[in-house]
């Protein structure tokens, strides 16, 4: 019997999982507190709490994140980039090109029928077209990120904004607001900027059917429908689980390799 | 006669009553996300404390991002000329204002008379905000309030040096991930901050005095910083909240009327 | 880039719309109407220009013909050559066969006339590796001519080796994507010494070697002579219109600069240029005789300069903005000849070119000078403070155009002026100009909406109490 | 690693610097590559090439350019808006680009605002953008302004033979460098990066001599070695902006990676990098610092850069590329796709990142795109540790 873990301990939240015989026997997620290993151990207590196991029965452990560095009690370290596309294609074994936005960056990986990576490009720009974007958004709009979606499917006509540059983008939202704009097209204005953003990044790499979209901003459905109205194609999205635990997932897939 | 000045910004609203030459009182709360309910609300505290109503009041000037929505103002004022006349007002000798605002900072060149002579905003993609601040006390678990204490405190010299204050934060997550002192960090961020304000300053030839004013000026950390970064030493305004100083100068322009 | 937009091409677009609203003018309201139905998103380009009367029927044609001559140019033999605004085009007219499409012209009528402007362009040469922080203004057409969207281009010509490398480096970017022959004409940091007058000449005989290899046809000199001539025509009456401006209140329409600079750095040498500026000087002739101001509601409340250039990216909403407030458009760098009949050129040896018909070798000495004084070329070459460069340039056009203040319009991919607006803004304030720098893309609304814009120029002009 | 280069790269006016100075040594400093440093030496000046190393906040420079520009020039600006550069007695800048040519416009303005900040030799050398015909003509006379600026500045004479001598020493150290290139081709690899990156900027900020009998010293010691570096670790080329200190390679080398070879302003790029000896240094000079053609700022002469790059990885036998660029350096972020284009076809794997400049760039974002690009090379690795 296999029992290993991933743990990906991100600069908003830290994730762990347990892949028990190739499936997804159990996870956690956590908010990132200020020390990495700190969030990391937590995160495994929760864990091993949530699936009853102890620390020794994990075979092997595999840690990503901008956290990864830290973790002390894991076996190796692998970058988000290939943890995600790791994680995902096993999801969607179908996915060539994997987009992740994240809290600090957004990834566009494109992957071979074996998982592993051909190119991959993230955003050196700006924050803008990162879940950073949508959480100061939302944050300005004083409502929770998870909103964004629900909110802007009410929206006729979105308003367009500055988008090149996240600061600025806040000061025009701020104007809207106080303009009384509908919400609805503002939070609609905002989805459609990240999708701009977003798009030019896949793009640069050029898509190859199918695409998986993974990361928190994956569940909102305004910037998903209109990344692939501007891509013209549909995007896969993992439903079995939270598109927050792929990457943690994938690191844990790599366990099992090294196992 | 009683004059008042509403100042809606994009975090706080702030309101000061002003009657012969002084202040009466003055009130500050967070922004709401109407402005006609954050203008309504902050005002009616100042005249409370005050214990004046809104007729008693005979003019009344509005100023900030929110300045549009103030439903009982008798004319609208640019912050750039509310923060000169208030500081001024405050300190003849202000030739000078540095203003770091929730959304954006300004540094304001005046004449003698406290009229402004030349102003400018944040540079796009450098900007240096109090948002900034806010976002970086979450970042780093520690109240908004306490950063310039703990700053203070710091052992190790940090860096905090991107140009994109977004990509600033990144910097922070990895001084975090490498386990860097918080205090030290803070007193990281609180240099740059205040370097990329002092650029706008330098930018327009630095006139002595130079005053800072905005709620980041209660921020010593800041405050200490901003003094090195343009050379000479920086005042704060005697005797009044730094952020109530935009109402301020509003109210004494509606005096002035 | 969005699938949609690979189903039109640019030149097409431009060639039907263009055709179609010249015959506006001509038309009932109701005829009008029915037109504006199929030109919706132009619409609020058109109006502004169609109330400037007959020039801007003969403008409306001008680049009907214009975009249409692209169309066709495969078909009628004709090869294509992209090249820049800083670059006078009448060269290319001297020749048969060859046909110039100016980037930079595009993506500003792109970015005026369309629904998302040329954004997904500029998007598109991102997509394909171009830098994002490069300039907009190659950024927007380019994209749809690298995109397959535009007419094939043969080769590549241009100036700015040297004045901006970013201009020169998007150029040759495009060349080599293309993979087509390219030629950039190079400048030396200096604009009126011997050795820079030889520099110019030298090089610009090697284009025109460079020319007559790719096109394999040899310049006739009484062609290149016809063009030169009707540039010379053209020069006097862009200098006419220039010279009406000094007058108080100013009598010619904001928005002809753009007009006669999107003419003069596509169709320059050509009649219906000379045309249109015709039609343009009688109307402005017609105001300075009566004393009437340019503006439509006749009040001239402020003379703005603009040290650099406007703004397109959000339809006409610049010129709109003057016209509600009463401020009258001095024209921009982009609107100056340095013909030496200009009237800012007086007294300052070296700084205008005379054009010599006499035979060929001083016709492409004539353009080569030309060239060298196009606006950037000449402007920016150099430090901003040395003789006959930016300020210099700026401050003896403000004087003599009574301007009250400045204005600098820009976009973030210009590394030369975002290196010295500062300095430039400091220097200006010192003589007495009020100067506002802003931080919008000219071409690319994403950077900073026209509300915020407008926001700051009413700041502006409000707390320096300009209005 | 070899001490001597670290320090002297450490510091901006360092001890070979001051050694030179408390022997009554003039210095000069420069910006870009395509200076003959020659002339200097020739005059027994000792050309220091300008580096932003330390600048950690722009308060100065932010005031004097604008947002949108390149955080290098910037960086000078800063540090000699500090005072970190009033050690020098000269300073000549060029247009390598936009930016750096607008320094002369930026670093004037201040000279009047902090006093003692603007030296008192202050030149500005136009370098033309094509390498030959006229623009070769203008780049000799351009050479011949400057030697007559320097005889009147510094009340020296320029002699042919001084030329020479100094020509030739510079061939030295070139031939000394292009070993140092050689080794870093050579299984089993003896040299890090990092090591190797810091000689080649030390021959920038230390006088020749004493540079060159520590460089042959240092080739000494690594011929010496009995290590492979490169053992399960993938060999990196490097290109693109300005990066004039080495922790950008020691970043990439704290993955499972090693630089065996780098295309940026420093160091020589290939053997016809030499400056012929012949009885006119000055055309010779030309030849070899206009020609050679090797930075983006020579439009219209890619493909040549593009062949030259695509050669020397093939010879350095390196498994990726990481072309990197300043945030705002249009030239190199440009040319950097045409690149990525170009090393696809010749299925050269190749990793895009733009940064700010050195001491401005944040590692946490870095480090994860250098490690998942190894992570990436590896794959094929990790698939054999499996089976």
């Amino acid at each position: 019997m296999s029992i290993v873990a991933g743990f990906d301990v991100g600069s908003l939240s830290t994730k762990a999982v347990i892949i028990k015989n190739n499936k997804l026997a159990g996870s956690a997620i956590i908010k990132s507190g200020p020390k990495p290993v700190e969030s990391a151990n937590k995160v495994m207590k929760k864990l091993l709490d949530e699936t009853g196991l102890l620390q020794t029965d994990i075979q092997a452990s595999v840690g990503t994140g901008y956290g990864r560095e830290k973790i002390s009690f894991i076996d190796k370290a692998v970058s988000e980039i290939s943890c995600h596309a790791k994680g995902a294609q096993w999801f969607v074994p179908s996915a060539r090109t994997i987009i992740d936005i994240g809290g600090q960056d957004c990834k566009v990986i494109k992957l071979d029928k074996d998982g592993n990576i051909k190119k991959f490009i993230t955003n050196d720009k700006c924050a803008s077209g990162t879940g950073r974007f949508l959480d100061v958004m939302a944050k300005v709009m004083n409502i929770d990120v998870s909103e964004l979606g629900k909110l802007s499917q009410k929206s006729t006509k979105p308003i367009s904004f500055a988008s090149i540059c996240t600061v600025w983008a806040q000061a025009d939202v701020i104007k809207h607001i106080n303009s009384r704009r509908p919400a609805e097209d503002i939070c609609a204005g905002i989805n459609v900027a990240m999708a701009n953003r977003v798009s030019m990044l896949t793009n640069v790499i050029k898509v190859e059917n199918d695409i998986c979209m993974t990361g928190g901003v994956a569940k909102n459905s305004g910037v998903v429908k209109a990344l692939s109205s501007i891509l013209g194609c549909r995007i896969k999205k993992i439903k079995k689980t939270d598109p927050q635990l792929v990457g943690a997932i994938g690191a844990a897939l790599f366990a099992q390799e090294y196992r | 006669m009683k004059t008042a000045g509403c100042d809606i910004g994009s975090r706080t609203a702030k309101a000061v009553i002003f009657e012969n030459n002084t202040i009466i009182s003055s009130a500050v709360i967070p922004a709401k996300l109407d402005p006609i309910e954050s203008s309504e609300t902050v005002i009616k505290m100042a005249l409370d404390q005050a214990n004046l109503t809104m007729a008693d009041i005979e003019k009344t000037v509005g100023t900030g991002y929110g300045q549009q929505e103030i439903p009982f103002a008798n004319c609208l004022e640019s912050e750039i000329v509310c923060h000169a006349k208030g500081a001024w007002w405050n300190i003849p000798s202000a030739r000078m204002v540095i203003d770091i605002g929730g959304q954006d900072s300004k540094a304001i060149k005046m004449d003698e008379n406290g009229k402004v002579v030349r102003y400018t905003y944040n540079d796009k993609c450098a900007s240096g905000t109090g948002r900034f601040l806010e976002i970086m006390a979450d970042a780093l678990h520690v109240e908004l309030d306490d950063m310039g204490k703990v700053g203070k405190t710091y052992k190790e010299q940090l860096h905090i040096s991107n140009q994109c204050v977004i990509f600033a934060e990144t910097e922070v997550v990895s001084l975090i991930n490498e386990e860097k002192d918080v205090a030290d960090i803070l007193n990281a961020l609180h240099i740059s901050l205040a370097n990329r304000v002092a650029s706008l300053a330098r930018s327009l030839t630095i006139a002595p005095d130079v005053i800072m004013t905005g709620g980041v000026a209660k921020n010593s950390g800041v405050f200490d910083a901003l003094s090195e970064g343009i050379g000479l030493p920086v005042k704060a305004l005697e005797g009044i909240d730094p952020q109530i100083n935009g109402a301020l100068g509003a109210a004494i322009i509606a005096s002035e009327l | 880039m969005r699938p949609e937009l690979k189903e039109y091409n640019l030149d097409w677009l431009f060639a039907s719309t263009f055709s179609v609203a010249k015959n506006i003018g001509k038309s009932s309201p109701e005829e009008m109407e029915y037109v504006y139905s199929y030109i919706p998103y132009v619409r609020p380009l058109i109006e502004p220009v169609l109330e400037t009367g007959k020039p801007a029927l003969t403008f409306l044609d001008l680049f009907g013909d214009y975009y249409t001559n692209i169309v066709n140019a495969k078909e009628n033999g004709k090869k294509v050559v992209m090249t820049t605004f800083c670059f006078d085009p009448c060269i290319f007219y001297a020749v048969d066969n060859l046909l110039p499409v100016t980037l930079e012209i595009g993506t500003a009528l792109t970015s005026l006339a369309w629904k998302r402007g040329s954004t997904d362009f500029m998007d598109y040469c991102t997509e394909i590796g171009f830098s994002e922080t490069g300039c907009s203004s190659q950024r927007g057409a380019m994209g749809a001519y690298l995109a397959g969207l535009g007419a094939q281009i043969d080769l590549v010509a241009l100036n700015m080796g040297g004045v901006c490398d970013t201009n020169a480096n998007a150029y040759n970017f495009a060349a080599q994507y293309l993979d087509v022959p390219y030629y950039g004409l190079d400048y030396p940091s200096e604009l009126t010494t011997d050795e820079a007058r030889d520099y110019h000449h030298k090089d610009y005989r090697n284009l025109v070697r460079f020319i007559e290899k790719h096109t394999n046809c040899k310049f006739d000199i009484d062609k290149l002579r016809e063009v030169l001539e009707e540039k010379r025509k053209q020069d006097d009456l862009m200098n006419e219109i220039e010279d009406m401006q000094r007058l108080v209140p100013n009598p010619v329409p904001g928005i002809y600069h753009i007009m006669i600079y999107a003419a003069r750095y596509t169709y320059s040498g050509k009649k219906k240029f000379t045309k249109m500026l015709k039609e343009m000087v009688e109307i402005v002739g017609e105001n300075a005789k009566k004393g009437l101001s340019g503006l439509r509601n006749g009040v001239e409340k402020n003379r703005t300069f603009l040290v650099y250039i406007d703004n397109y990216s959000n339809g006409v909403a610049l010129y709109e903005w003057f016209e509600k407030k009463g401020i009258s458009h001095l024209g921009n760098i982009l609107s100056r000849t340095f013909a030496e009949t200009a009237p800012y050129t007086t007294g300052i040896p070296g700084t205008a070119y005379r054009i010599d018909t006499t035979n060929f070798d001083t016709m492409i000495d004539t353009l080569a000078d030309i060239n060298a004084r196009m606006p950037m070329t000449r402007t920016i070459r150099g430090s901003y403070d040395a003789p006959n460069m930016w300020l210099d340039d700026t401050l003896s056009l403000a004087k003599i155009y009574g301007a009250d203040c400045c204005i600098y319009l820009g976009t973030p991919g210009c590394r030369n002026t975002w290196s010295n607006i500062k300095l430039l803004a400091r220097d200006l304030e010192a003589f007495g100009y009020p100067t506002y720098i802003a931080y919008g893309d000219s071409f690319d609304s994403r950077v900073e909406t026209w509300e915020t814009t407008e926001m700051r120029f009413e700041e502006f002009y409000k707390i320096r109490g300009l209005l | 690693m070899n001490n001597v280069f670290i320090k002297a790269v450490a510091n901006l006016e360092n001890s070979s610097i001051q050694t030179w100075k408390k022997n009554g040594g003039k210095t000069v400093g420069y910006t870009c590559s395509f200076l003959p440093v020659e002339l200097f030496y020739a005059a027994d000046i000792l050309p220091i090439r300008l580096r932003g190393i330390h600048a950690h906040s722009m308060e100065i420079s932010d005031s004097y350019y604008g947002p949108f520009v390149c955080s290098f020039p910037k960086a000078v600006i800063q540090l000699a808006g500090s005072g970190k550069y009033n050690f020098l007695d000269g300073v000549v800048l060029s247009n390598g680009c936009d930016t750096l040519r607008r320094m002369n416009d930026c670093w004037r303005k201040m000279g009047e605002d902090i006093q003692g900040t603007l030296p008192p030799w202050f030149y500005y050398f136009d370098v033309p953008h094509k390498p030959d015909g006229h623009a070769f003509d203008w780049y000799v006379n351009q050479v011949k302004k400057l030697i007559a600026s320097i005889e009147k500045q510094f009340d020296v004479h320029i002699t042919e033979e001084k030329l020479n001598k100094a020509i030739h020493a510079q061939n030295e150290i070139r031939k000394l460098i292009w070993e140092v290139e050689t080794l870093r081709c050579e299984t089993p690899l003896k040299l890090t990066g990092s090591e190797a990156y810091a000689a080649i900027i030390a021959s920038t900020v230390m006088p020749v001599d004493e540079y060159k009998i520590q460089l042959a010293e240092f080739i000494a010691n690594i011929r010496d070695r009995k290590i492979d570096l490169a053992m399960d670790k993938k060999k990196i080329f490097l290109g693109g902006s300005i990066c004039d200190d080495f922790e950008l390679i020691s970043l990439i080398e704290e993955s499972d990676a090693v630089v065996v070879g780098e295309n940026i302003c420093f160091g020589v790029r290939n053997e016809s990098d030499m400056v012929r000896q012949t009885d006119d240094p000055i055309q010779a000079l030309t030849r070899k610092y206009l020609s050679a053609s090797v930075c983006p700022r020579m439009m219209g002469w890619y493909k040549e850069r593009a062949a030259m790059m695509i050669d020397r990885i093939i010879k350095m036998n390196a498994d990726g590329v990481i072309m990197q660029n300043i945030r705002f350096c249009d030239l190199h972020g440009t040319e950097n796709g045409l690149l990525e284009r170009d090393f696809e076809k010749n299925n050269v794997p190749s990793l895009r990142i733009e940064r700010e400049y050195g001491p401005l760039t944040e590692t946490g974002r870095l480090k994860m795109r250098v490690d998942a690009f190894i992570e990436q090379l590896k794959s094929a690795g990790i698939k054999n540790k499996k089976s």
